[in-house]
């Protein structure tokens, strides 16, 4: 999994380059983490146009980052996810919490 | 047309070997000629049961976990097992978001994703013995017309 | 950093688990970071000995194939095993065109493209009870430093 | 695999799109023979230009080719060859009984 960020306006965008499962969820966690702490961030959006592959353990991760953000008075968004990836987000009730958008940029603009 | 064919695997119980078993599936099933959607289902449904023999049924790494994966007309019946922990109460396994793990934010759907992804599972476990998951689907546009 | 991992797969002798068992070894290969060369010597090595388990070794269909795969450092050790006739004069049978089914149009070139292909092969052979083929390459550029 | 063929002047030319394997191998025989029969065929050119992969059954393929054209008086060429099937190509000895060409076009011209 290979990942790149944006800062703009507080928002930390994440794309995710790859496959996210339980082996990669570890390093996806860790290296968000870091940024959300190390600059002065308070929203978070996933962009998850490259993302090739998702399981469960997707879901573990937007959690997290998503009790992260919202201790610090944040929101959390995902933005181009395929069928396949919606539909596991539905299954567990994330955008309950979290907001879906067709782009990065409806992202930005609404969070 | 009928036919049958038929691949068992065993690896190790190591976080890489995830991906690695999903491309296996992922060729082996592909001689039905799945939807993109189909083998997204059968991809990510073999991810979870994966995923719990290695961090639930496996303290340590370096065990061994078995796949099989049969086809039979267009049916594909996949098993996982597991020689490791067992689970103690399968109902509440089963149940959306139980998770003995919150620690290592897992969200408690794999068991639900199988369900949704697979027309059907069957969850045979003994405590200390180990666990075996069995998944099956009929696909609805295989090439194997029965 | 040295580094191990290991799977085994078993499938039937149908010439369609012949392009199955390049992708199992090429993907489980991969986590090596192999160059586009060595990971085409590979699966050319796999495809013939793949391919001589199910044409020589087995008469008919649907009988068991193994295959392991090994990684020690950087370096990969595949084994082919089938139970089936056997080998008569494994002299020979390594030379190159050496074949016994000209029939089929096989160039008897299986042998040399495995010798060729990978550092070392081993062929242990007992007519009548199986073949077991054992392949070792060490990779150039692979990610696990020793 | 998947084929495609094209007649110029007496010349057959087989363009292989995919792997070929012992498994495929029947099919790729089976059906450029019938060409060979059924047009008025002299030469043979094979375009591997989209052939993915190839192991020794290929050169079982081609040297089977070659006996067929042969009697037939005309010649077999090869073009736009990766360098792995060159290579196994060559530990088979098949430049004695084949020419290598570039392109098909050179192929063509050269027959
Ligand atoms: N192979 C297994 N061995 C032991 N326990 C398991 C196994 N698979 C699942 N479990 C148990 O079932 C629970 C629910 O599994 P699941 O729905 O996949 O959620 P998660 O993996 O997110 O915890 C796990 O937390 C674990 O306690
Ligand atoms: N697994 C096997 N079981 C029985 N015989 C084998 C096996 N592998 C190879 N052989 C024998 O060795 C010969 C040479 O093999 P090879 O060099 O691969 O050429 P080819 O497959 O083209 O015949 C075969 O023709 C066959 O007689």
């Amino acid at each position: 999994m290979q990942l790149k960020f944006e800062v703009l306006n507080n928002t930390l965008v994440v794309l995710l380059n790859g496959e996210l499962d339980h082996h990669s969820a570890e390093e996806v966690r860790e290296e968000i983490d870091k940024k959300i702490e190390s600059q002065n961030i308070k929203n978070l959006v996933f962009d998850l146009t490259n993302m090739r592959f998702m399981d469960s353990s997707g879901i573990g991760v937007v959690i997290g980052r998503y009790k992260k953000i919202n201790k610090l008075g944040g929101k959390v968004g995902v933005a181009n996810l395929n069928p396949h990836v919606d539909k596991i987000f539905q299954m567990a009730g994330i955008y309950k919490i979290i907001c879906k958008f067709d782009t990065k940029e409806e992202a930005l603009a609404n969070l | 047309m009928s036919f049958e064919n038929y691949m068992k695997i065993e690896f190790l119980s190591k976080s890489q070997n995830e991906s690695f078993a999903r491309v296996v599936v992922a060729s082996f099933v592909s001689q039905l000629d799945p939807t993109i959607e189909e083998l997204a289902d059968i991809k990510t449904a073999v991810s979870e049961a994966v995923t719990n023999s290695i961090i639930h049924g496996y303290d340590k790494q370096n065990e061994k976990v078995y796949l099989e994966c049969r086809i039979i007309g267009n049916t594909i019946e996949i098993t996982v097992e597991d020689f490791g922990k067992g689970i103690d109460d399968v109902d509440l396994a089963r149940q959306p978001l139980y998770t003995s793990k919150p620690e290592l934010e897992r969200s408690g759907m794999g068991f639900t994703v199988m369900e949704t992804f697979m027309d059907r599972i069957i969850v045979e476990s003994e405590k200390g013995k180990g666990t075996r998951i069995k998944m099956i689907k009929k696909l609805k546009t295989a090439k194997n017309k029965e």
